[in-house]
């Protein structure tokens, strides 16, 4: 085991990747020379150079669809969005070409193409600079949404989104690009693609988080247990396309209660499918509705106050965690 | 008038000031935006010129080619006319844009090319697909969405897609398919494959900002790229200089220092010379082209389209250049065919549509269970 | 009273929109000359000049571009997309533009735009040409959404559309553009954005239907009444957002039962925002759990069987129904 | 050779073919990505020439103006030192791109124009900003996030905006303002209110769709709107010649048949004289203009970039040639202000810095319900 940042980790299975495939390429703004807008690509280009890690102009929907082409041609893309927030300048490349392609093509084209970045808000960047997307990208069948909280997690999933044969959309988050935990050392260490996992085991109810919101329901967790004895269970499905359902449905079978803390806007978030497929399949087991923290209903603020107030934060997490347990 | 090493720019203020920019001509007659018919003189003129050393070509070139050019041409014109009418009978469903007219464009290009090379265009693509190999039968079972289509009925009119043929679709987007394809080159060269891309698109597309993105990329990577424009002049209903500011669109290549061509669409073997000139530089250079192609479609847009934005007149002048007329008379006057092999070629054409139509009729539809097939691979 | 078909009931509000306010203007592909790809805006070109009614080129992001500056600077664009597919092209201008601009501006400068066009799927017009987007839109403060289904709120949606001070999405339905229904011809006759319409009244089992659901549904609950003797109450939203969500908890109150049955794709659904919400204020309401019915997983297939398979229809919103009232 | 109606077209097929497209010598020496400074040597050169002619013009300038145009520059130069050093200490949050070295082209640009006519920029906005007339109080009370800010401290850095002062903003979407821009101009034609537009971006949103399909409608329909493209030869760590196949920004133009100019952005008089020229044919003509303004950004791409991929060399050369100091010697040559002026100018804009430092300290927060409001109107 090595202790290493989430941006460290996801460098590693770049890395990796780069030298296990001569067909994966990164390609994006400033992911070479610069070392990437956030590092995560540090170090790469001048050990690959400019075949393999290739900046672009600032052209989203164009490089998108380059990767997209060159992916339907036999190459694994690694496209990186400087932030998801410029993504969806190439969402019909993203939307209209890759998730389609497969379909449309009767079977004969897929698109083994990774489109990843940070997602969701910074530290101040205001309204257009903040938005958590994995709704409106997991809507639409033909791709595969993943977004890591941990060290791990970002490594293994990474790999795993390469090596997939389907566009993935991998989002990272730019509050968690300096946390360490620990990571097998193993060149070969993946995680699978649907698989949720249980960060927390609990009685009393359960919390599906996600990216941000993994490290703030785990505190809240903690501080629920010390100053309420509340016994709670934190799942991260870490792929939200395909989901892992069943072991959302078996830990609410046990605990009864959920509460789904996210980052992105609430209406018709993946906060809300969860609520949904739950009551559908776990109906009788619900002791209280399924409470759901989500940012607030308005764009993002920039004053320090105001963001604050706008996010999921620990208190709001335990609030919604009593209200579920009727505390 | 002193230079800048920002290249041949022109940094003369009173100068620059002082020169009025020239209104497009587009501009000057777009009221009632129709084509300009003096176009059409002035690039018939252009023909007759080339033409006697066209004969020539002709005469050098390899007569199988020369036979099955012809024939690619008559079979898309023969298929398309049988395409509108089983549409009209409800065989046919959805969009189904038509390419009568267009003939020479995809002939002249994809014949230039080696198998291996690679094509993409747009939903205007039943042509594209015969030429670059996939069967008569499996376009128009597609077309009917039957099992047996190229897609399995799941893609129809516009998006036919081979594999095995290098045929990269059939795009339903406009304008998508110019960055898709930019991606295809962009994987030629990785790959040191040798394969060169054609990418087909109307002029309209042009106007999409992914054109713009796309060459910036082409030239600044130097990829292995053809660009053909297809300019039969409308886009639906809006005709060129209703929704561009100028008409010279082969030129919109010099704002990205990229080697472009305006070619006679109506001239096949113009077509297959300029392709030739573009696969070369493509090949041996890996450097990208814009050949800005001029045409005329001759039938409404899509199978839903009246038209009624253009006059007979207009449609019929464009119909006195018709491609394979044109091309006939000089296999004729070169002694290349006989009105005999013509009458062979017309034969064979209709031969090929009447079993595509019989295999489209006899074959099932796709199995309910294709429904949730290739979401994922 | 006058009886119209959804297309001509679009057309007269625009026209008397025109009419009224001369900052009006429509602005898309083929909607002056060619009177719109789908006759929406038949005659108007002809009858308000080149000035009120402008064929653009096919530039979908920079036409939306357009659409914004001219609505900041004191315009009313009504901006119309062939289809909304389309609008994935311009979705950088509705998301991080239109929606986001009166809060960046810190309340100054407002965007009084409608985009309009049909949404969802065609006849047989395969993968790229079948999307309902109204989840992908309506995860994203600053924007409101409304989606008729008759043609009195085709028209009186429309205008009010038109004169709201805030960007809207207007999603039709090609399917419908023929339905007739009367149509009061009163020239101020509006209908307010997000105000619920009960389209059938029933106590038995609610279904939530919108756009192209709710014909469909009405005939579900005709003959669930004559087959199984089931009283259904159908509600039509009408404006997805702001959503009134008090007249479906009031409905689900009184029924305890709900079907929600969409055309779009159910993952993060506008659906599941509806079946976690009414969850959260009817949990002791609901005697069964939350069912949907939305297009099937998959891209659009051409195929007819297959098209017919994807889509929602009256029998599968009867089964749905009879699910949950457990017969 | 034959000429079409299609405009200059050049179709002899043999010339294009054989005519080699040259390789845009930005792309010769883009390796390390540098800016080319032998550019700089030229179009310093081109400013001594047009130097003589040019004291003449300031000569018969309104004083006042020259006196405010220096002001402004300076004040600007001196603010956002500031913004650097309160940044360090915390004080601003998030992204805070600085404008130190391009203040001739928003202010050449700017103080051409009536109150009536609008702005529209990027992110890099605050001297913008300032020189529409906000308030630098409001400006930095902005960029502390406090009530205090022109947008009450919802928009910070990057979205500074005025209505009362015609503000369009402040945009985060590299590109997006173009298209936003455009749209203003519109509804100035629409509404013939005689008001023009300037349109600021940067070279690498030149690359974006948006630009291409914003200058096509612009010429289209004949919009009131001048585009500016300063070019400060970077787009973050990328420079021009990395990211653009040609060099020739104002020259794209030519791709719609739009007027265009390269402008010297170290000269504040020449952006002046080229955007009075546009301002003409905009509203005289409702013709828009493509202006790139050739500067060099100083500072980093943002507070937060270190601006390891060019030397201290090229910043000292691009330094050489400092606006506020070239202006400052003509001024001074041209016997318009005197060494106790520029003093004063100086005295003033620290004054009236320290004045907006201590009004952004003392403006609250914003209250917590502002969180909710301005979402819908
Ligand atoms: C992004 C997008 N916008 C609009 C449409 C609707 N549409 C389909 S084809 C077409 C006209 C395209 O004209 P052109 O590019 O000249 O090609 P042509 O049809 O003439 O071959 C339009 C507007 C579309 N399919 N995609
Ligand atoms: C669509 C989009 N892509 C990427 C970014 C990140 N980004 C912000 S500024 C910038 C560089 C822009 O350079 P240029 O247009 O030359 O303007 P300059 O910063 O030099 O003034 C980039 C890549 C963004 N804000 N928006
Ligand atoms: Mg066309
Ligand atoms: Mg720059």
């Amino acid at each position: 085991m090595a202790t290493l940042t989430i941006r460290d980790a996801l460098n590693q299975a770049l890395r990796e990747e780069l030298i296990r495939d001569e067909n994966v390429f990164i390609m994006g703004e400033e992911v070479a020379e610069y070392d990437g807008a956030y590092k995560v690509t540090r170090g790469l280009w001048k050990e690959f150079g400019d075949k393999r890690v290739v900046d672009t102009p600032i052209t989203e929907l164009g490089f998108a669809a380059v990767g997209v082409g060159a992916a339907m041609a036999g190459l694994r893309p690694v496209i990186e969005f400087m932030t998801w927030n410029f993504s969806i300048l190439a969402a019909d490349q993203i939307i209209n070409h890759a998730a389609k392609m497969l379909y449309m093509s009767g079977g004969q084209f897929n698109v083994p193409i990774v489109f990843r970045g940070p997602n969701g808000s910074a530290y101040q960047v205001s309204s257009q600079h903040s938005h958590a997307l994995e709704a409106m990208y997991a809507n639409f069948p033909g791709l595969k949404i993943v977004m890591p909280s941990t060290s791990a997690d970002a490594k293994g999933l990474l790999k795993s989104a390469i090596r997939d044969d389907n566009p993935v959309i991998f989002m990272e988050q730019e509050r968690m690009y300096g946390l360490k935990s620990d990571v097998p050392e193993d060149e070969d260490f993946l995680i699978p693609l649907g698989v949720a996992d249980v960060k927390r085991e609990g009685t009393d109810c359960t919390i599906v988080a996600r990216s941000m919101t993994v490290p703030l329901s785990l505190q809240a967790a903690d501080k629920l247990k010390e100053e309420f004895d509340v016994s709670v269970e934190v799942i991260d499905p870490r792929t939200i396309k395909p989901l892992d359902i069943e072991t959302i449905i078996n830990s609410v079978k046990k605990t009864n209660r959920l509460v789904i803390a996210e980052e992105s806007h609430a209406f018709a978030s993946v906060g809300a499918e969860i609520s949904h497929t739950v009551m559908e399949y776990a109906f009788d087991h619900l002791d209280a509705p399924v409470k759901r923290i989500s940012t607030a209903e308005a764009p993002m603020p920039y004053a320090k106050n105001l963001e604050a107030l706008a996010l999921p934060s620990v208190d709001k997490i335990i609030d919604a965690v009593k209200e579920v347990c009727y505390i | 008038m002193a230079k800048t090493a920002a290249g041949q720019r022109d940094v003369s203020n009173k100068e620059v000031a002082a020169k009025k920019v020239p209104e497009a001509k587009a501009r000057s007659n777009s009221s009632n935006g129709e084509s300009d018919l003096s176009v059409v003189e002035m690039v018939h003129a252009e023909y007759l010129e080339r033409r006697s050393s066209q004969l020539e070509t002709i005469k050098k070139t390899d007569k199988k080619i020369l036979r099955e050019m012809l024939f690619q041409m008559v079979l898309g014109r023969r298929f398309e006319e049988k395409c509108a009418e089983v549409y009209r009978m409800g065989k046919i469903g959805g969009f189904c844009h038509l390419y009568i007219g267009q003939e020479a464009i995809a002939v002249g290009s994809m014949m230039a090319l080696e198998p291996s090379d690679m094509v993409i265009t747009s939903y205007r693509d039943h042509v594209q697909a015969m030429v670059k190999g996939i069967s008569p039968e499996a376009v128009m079972a597609e077309l009917y969405g039957k099992e047996g289509g190229c897609v399995k009925g799941k893609g129809g009119s516009m998006h036919m897609f081979s594999k095995e043929h290098e045929f990269y679709g059939g795009h339903g987007i406009v304008g998508g398919q110019i960055g898709v394809g930019t991606g295809m080159a962009y994987a030629a060269k990785y790959k040191e494959s040798g394969q060169v891309t054609l990418c087909f698109f109307g002029e309209a597309a042009v106007n999409q900002g992914i054109f713009h993105e796309s060459l910036n990329m082409a030239q600044l990577w130097k990829l292995p790229i053809i660009y053909i424009c297809e300019n039969n002049q409308y886009g639906m209903g809006t005709s060129q200089d209703r929704a561009m500011s100028t008409r010279n669109i082969a030129k919109k290549a010099d704002a990205f220092e990229m080697a472009n061509e305006f070619v006679d669409g109506m001239d096949v073997m113009a077509v297959r010379e300029a392709t030739l000139r573009a696969i070369e530089r493509a090949r041996n250079e890996s450097l990208p082209t814009l050949l800005e192609v001029r045409a005329y479609r001759y039938m409404g847009h899509s199978m839903s389209d009246p038209g009624n934005y253009r006059t007979r007149e207009e449609i019929a002048k464009y119909q006195e250049r018709d491609p394979i007329v044109l091309f006939k008379d000089s296999l004729k006057e070169a002694n290349v065919l006989s009105e005999k092999d013509f009458e062979k070629i017309e034969q064979e054409a209709i031969e090929v549509t009447e079993r595509a139509l019989k295999f489209a009729d006899e074959s099932p539809f796709p199995d309910e269970s294709e429904l949730l097939t290739d979401v994922y691979a």
